[in-house]
């Protein structure tokens, strides 16, 4: 199972700050994005979300998902 | 050497700065920033949501990169997280250092960062509705100053 | 509108701070700059002189300049005059703004002409013996930025 | 009776912070600094000395100082 945490205004596009998915194994972000409903894929995947993997940044460019791994979607920062 | 805090609970500005000051006697100038939960129209709270991984650790690179920019005696960084009312502090920032020079620039550049591209998500509740705050463009402008 | 006080005996900086915060629930930023004795060498005490009919006048006037060139919530400007030991504050200059550039400029504002020309003579005692304090080149380069 | 008043280094000069000296009337700068030891005079007209008559800022060109004025020298400033 993997983790996706949904930051700032994506909790609301979400309707949930996090979701778990079953993954039958390493799955590409393309993979993950299709279990979901395409107006959140879209907005995840929107210009200016970041992604982390495991608390790390990371590229969406070739990104694998793994079972036990958490993706963070950080969109644009309000700031402090 | 800073000391950096991610607070998820109200805290005690004047304490901090007062307990700050008093270590820092040889440092001749201190500069604080103090940023509170504005008292204005229909706000009614404030919430601030932070990554774990990436908040604190990024408060502490900023914090480190003043310090090896300006010559400072001591740098305090403090900013909340979580539900916040008007007059909580929000964020404080104090600079001590031999040069008041050096204490009013790494205050106000640590301010510029925290304030546009810090990992804080903010929302605000006014009439009963919660709504995110999007980035402000003069946010960056202010960071394109350094 | 400011606040300012010219006070000849030792203050309480964190509670002048303090009470200066909860005076402005509005302002949203306060910088404060607090100026120490400070305590290093063999620096015993330190005097101020002022010369009453110029001195508070002065600062007066020079807290009026920066509310007409900032947009100030609140200023508060205290500035010590007398004999001072290492530790003891002798400035201290806060301002409260919406919008925290206001509050940044006009804190450092306000302390470049303080320390360059405000009408205070200063002296040191070290090693038993006292010497009056010259004017700095580095303080006139200060004020020639405004 | 006028009221001399020197601030800073001034002080050291004077060996004391004020004095008096009586006046037979109104009475101009130079009649004043006349009355005063030759080397606490040139400082006291030094580049950077200002003057303040009764607490008001004064140019010494055609300064008179009558009975009962305070004259103060204030050397330049070391500031706060």
């Amino acid at each position: 199972m993997a983790m996706l945490l949904f930051l700032g205004r994506l909790e609301d596009r979400a309707g949930a700050p996090q979701q778990v998915l079953a993954l039958a194994g390493p799955t590409p972000l393309a993979g993950v994005l299709d279990r979901l409903p395409a107006e959140l894929a879209a907005a995840l995947v929107a210009p200016g979300v970041r992604m982390a993997r495991n608390g790390t940044l990371v590229s969406p460019q070739g990104l694998v998902i793994d079972d036990g791994d958490e993706l963070a979607f950080l969109p644009p920062v309000s700031g402090g | 050497m800073a000391d950096v805090r991610l607070e998820l609970a109200p805290f005690d500005s004047g304490a901090a700065l007062a307990a700050f000051g008093a270590a820092h006697p040889q440092a001749g100038g201190i500069v604080s920033f103090l940023g509170q939960v504005r008292l204005e129209g229909e706000v009614e709270a404030l919430e601030l949501r932070h990554f774990a991984p990436l908040t604190l650790p990024g408060m502490e690179a900023l914090a480190a990169t003043a310090e090896a920019r300006w010559l400072l005696a001591g740098l305090l960084v403090i900013h909340r997280s979580g539900l916040m009312h008007p007059g909580d502090p929000i964020v404080l920032v104090a600079a001590a250092a031999r040069h008041r020079r050096d204490a009013f620039a790494a205050a106000e550049f640590i301010m510029d960062h925290l304030k546009s591209d810090s990992w804080f998500w903010k929302r605000e509740l006014a009439a009963g509705q919660w709504r995110w705050i999007e980035p402000r463009a003069e946010d960056h402008a202010d960071i394109a100053r350094w």
